[in-house]
């Protein structure tokens, strides 16, 4: 059931060493604030899964977080490539990346898979890539009506899930709006999982009862953190800081540089900085 | 009107290939910079779908990511991924992808995973995205990207997504029932596959542009089609379009 | 592209003898207009798929309009049986009545997989239950990643789908919010779908962007039929009318009262009397 | 307040087996009713799903069908079908299933589907519905029936949803991970499987019930437990509820 909580507690309750982990988010909603507590908080080993890692995961590989990552895109939509990331599988820094590398398709199929308590997931894929060579998790399965080769991955269930959602209510049922992604798949498909808000609300006055609502019994901590997914953004709330996701090719193209980001912005920083992100917005 | 660019060339073209009718899945970049001034232009009814799950969006300015939020904004309706991928893609719903490439080779395959050997990359690229899937999932597949020798390899480093793969017959042989890569645009000509050898050929060059500077910027021996004509020249007003929206591009994305 | 017509048309235009034809709905929504539509313009050889053939399926099958039903549960809920499916299963009458007999989670699944374009469905399923015994399309599939057997069942999908919506916009997309079942995904695997309306607005305004919408070009024909729905409801426009359902277990019981009642409610009927029905409700 | 009757000590009794923490998937007629007694009185916590995609569904009156309107409006969310059976039932979130029969057994399978040869029924039932998976998915599974001999049988004419199977170990060679049946609640008496032969036996009669009552009504060889007690009497306040739900939900559906 949902507790209320600070984002430190929230991290530090949920979120172990070694632990699977999904933040996700698909361009919006990205859990940046929850990312840097877990940085701050020092987590290590983690398997980190995302189908689209971006700036915030290439934060958490460059400050040596990740001992894998399961992912089907990483690049900075948009501007180019993950430098941090890139640094990691080409030159093991700040430590070696184990990675298992998907399709969108696979990966979208597998949190769906997770999600509905399947072992695996079905679906038409790979068909000619040569990811099917190089990632052994990916097989294949045969219709037995039509005899059709059909891929299949194992269904994605983290240890966390963390995403961001726009509020929440009183009773602590998270909603999320606008593009949702894979996240009610990654909350579902997880043993635990941690939801940062923009807002709470006395209740969701209005919404369609078709709305993307979490109830609070399928989560275990909800932190209020306005601006929490900045420079990304919460539709309704604020815009995606475009500008911000460019400036980061620079930032992250220097070691140095990067680190010296990371101390001021988020390790000498605190849970309420994103307050002032959230404020820098639309 | 200042001169046109080849660069404008090349996306105006690209965006003449797309329909009314069409349901295009839009890839980031040059994809989505044609595929939204086809729909300013002589497409105003075509359905962009963005693998974020924005499904008939129209944004004003082009996004920077797969899912800015003028995409959800400005959507017939937007679904989760999973639903995207499974209805929507995979569904056979979608007549056209459009992809574009770090490498591709003769056949239309690409490479965005890897330069080097995977496992030990000279240098790791993002990867496939939606590719694997947009390439066999999408009645047909146009390609556009920038012609150098950098780009159009006579081997790929790894195959991200599968073109016509090793000639004709491979798709079928894979039990793929569309049509792969019908079209190439590039900053100097147009290519589509020979019928019989499946291999992209020019079919049009762009206006000033020779064979020979396609030739040397082609890492295979390239072929040309029997008849190769001039790429029909930008209209004002598509040329109009494309800079409008460029501007508007650039100054959304200066600031937050 | 959707195109609008009366209803006449849009049955005429797009559900032929010998069709596979869902009328989907989940209590709510359900299409009674365009069923009896289908009566009147005498139909016959129907395979008939739906997960909660009711009242409007009895009326379908109690005419003979078909030949086979595939479902998973054929009562009047909260009712009884359903007496005009029973008398074609019991007695054959008016004529035998072939079936295929699932489960709620085989048929939603074989839904999701037929939008989805995949051949079959494959879900954790029918353990102990003797239908796998006497539906030679319940079969099974082995995981390759656990070694798990789960069940698989053939994709559904229909030649026609038809089902009834809240509003369609001038553009011919069409929304429907509340108990949504399986109607978008009857939809989206079928060849050809037929949707009524309650009414046709120039645009959605206010809507969720996450609000369950069919774009106009995954629909052939939309009629706008106000109470089309009736007995059954549509949310925001009118209630179950469930006096009336009680009333079918009467009406239904008895071959002749049937007869008379779809000679007089149906048969000389035509479209523009569920205005009458759509006035009746809330 | 007039005498109780037994109909209500079922109702009251069913409902006081469920906790605030549960999440219910509830079937509709008697589990409907006893799952909203036990939301109005002891457990307004509990979650009430029902298989029409309502989640935490709050209704005043009781639905007919397992669609009504109110169930969607009273919810904290609904969603599709596919969804309700893929990511909430079998994934694994439904803490009790509460189930009722035309037939069962004594290792609590279930028959909804024929009275008869299913090729050639005597009566056609309207079939399983969601329970052949309820049965399966859910942690645990309570069963509601009004007790008599047809219903009570020995040997079912169809296995539509599995409950002990034929005895201990069964579900577990099927891959079946969950406890199945665990307390079945009739106009008569409360019964228990017992932990060694996963045979219903009982465990309580409800006041002024005799064992050879309910041994008339059962049509196996009923076992009873070492210690019978009384089922507990259902409070003022519970059957004030009860009535008042019943009274309400009778109006309701009177009219249109």
């Amino acid at each position: 059931m949902a507790q209320f909580m600070a984002l430190d507690a929230a991290i530090a309750n949920t979120v172990r060493d070694g632990d699977f982990v999904a933040l996700e988010g698909f361009t919006h909603l990205i859990p940046h604030a929850a990312a840097h507590e877990i940085i701050r908080q020092g987590r290590q080993e983690l398997t980190l899964c995302r189908m689209t890692p971006d700036m915030v995961y290439d934060q958490l590989i460059g400050m040596g977080c990740a001992r894998k990552l399961i992912f089907s895109y990483a690049g900075n939509p948009g501007v180019g490539l993950l430098l941090r990331f890139r640094d990691a599988i080409e030159n093991q820094w700040p430590r070696p990346l184990e990675i298992e590398e998907h399709s969108h398709a696979a990966m979208a199929n597998a949190y769906e898979a997770g999600a509905a308590g399947l072992p695996c997931a079905v679906f038409r894929g790979y068909r000619g890539a040569e990811l099917a060579d190089v990632n052994t998790n990916i097989k294949s399965i045969t219709c037995p009506f039509t005899g059709e080769n059909l891929a299949a991955v194992p269904a994605i269930n983290a240890d966390v899930a963390v995403i961001h959602g726009q509020r929440a209510n009183k009773a602590g049922d998270v909603m999320i709006e606008g593009i949702i992604g894979v996240q009610k798949e990654a909350v579902l498909g997880a043993k635990r999982a941690v939801i940062t808000v923009e807002e709470i609300v006395d209740e969701f006055a209005d919404i369609s009862p078709n709305a993307v609502v979490l109830p609070n019994w399928t989560i275990d901590a909800i932190a209020v953190v306005p601006g929490g997914a900045h420079p990304s953004y919460a539709h309704g709330y604020y815009s995606r800081d475009n500008a911000f996701y460019k400036d980061w090719d620079r930032i992250s193209r220097d070691r140095q540089l990067f680190i010296a980001w990371m101390d001021e912005h988020v390790l000498k920083s605190s849970p309420q900085a994103f307050r002032v992100h959230g404020a820098g917005g639309k | 009107m200042t001169t046109v660019t080849l660069n404008e060339i090349m996306t105006v073209t690209a965006a003449r290939a797309l329909k009314n009718s069409d349901v295009c899945f839009v890839g980031i970049g040059l994809p989505s910079e044609a595929c939204n001034l086809a729909r300013l232009t002589h497409a105003p009814e075509i359905t962009l779908i963005y693998e974020s799950g924005t499904i008939g969006t129209k944004p004003n300015v082009l996004p920077l990511s797969i899912g800015d939020g003028e995409l959800c904004e400005t959507a017939v309706t937007t679904v989760s991924v999973p639903e995207m991928f499974r209805y929507w893609l995979q569904g056979g719903r979608v007549t056209v992808g459009f992809l574009s490439a770090a490498q591709l080779d003769k056949f239309g395959n690409i490479n965005t995973t890897v330069i080097g050997d995977y496992h030990r990359p000279k240098t790791r690229l993002p990867g496939g995205g939606g590719a694997p899937e947009i390439a066999t999932s999408c009645g047909e597949i146009f390609i556009t990207v920038k012609h150098s020798r950098r780009a159009f390899v006579e081997k790929l480093d790894f195959v991200t997504s599968i073109g016509h793969g090793d000639g004709p017959g491979h798709r079928q042989r894979l039990g793929i029932t569309t049509k792969g890569p019908t079209r190439l645009v590039t900053d100097l000509c147009v290519m589509q596959p020979d019928p019989e050898t499946c291999e992209f050929q020019v079919t049009s060059l762009h206006a000033g542009i020779t064979r020979q500077q396609v030739i040397e910027a082609t890492g295979w021996d390239l072929k040309f089609a029997s008849e190769v004509s001039e790429t029909p020249t930008p209209s004002n007003a598509e040329l109009d379009a494309l800079r409008q929206l460029k501007q508007r591009t650039q100054e959304a994305h200066a600031t937050a």
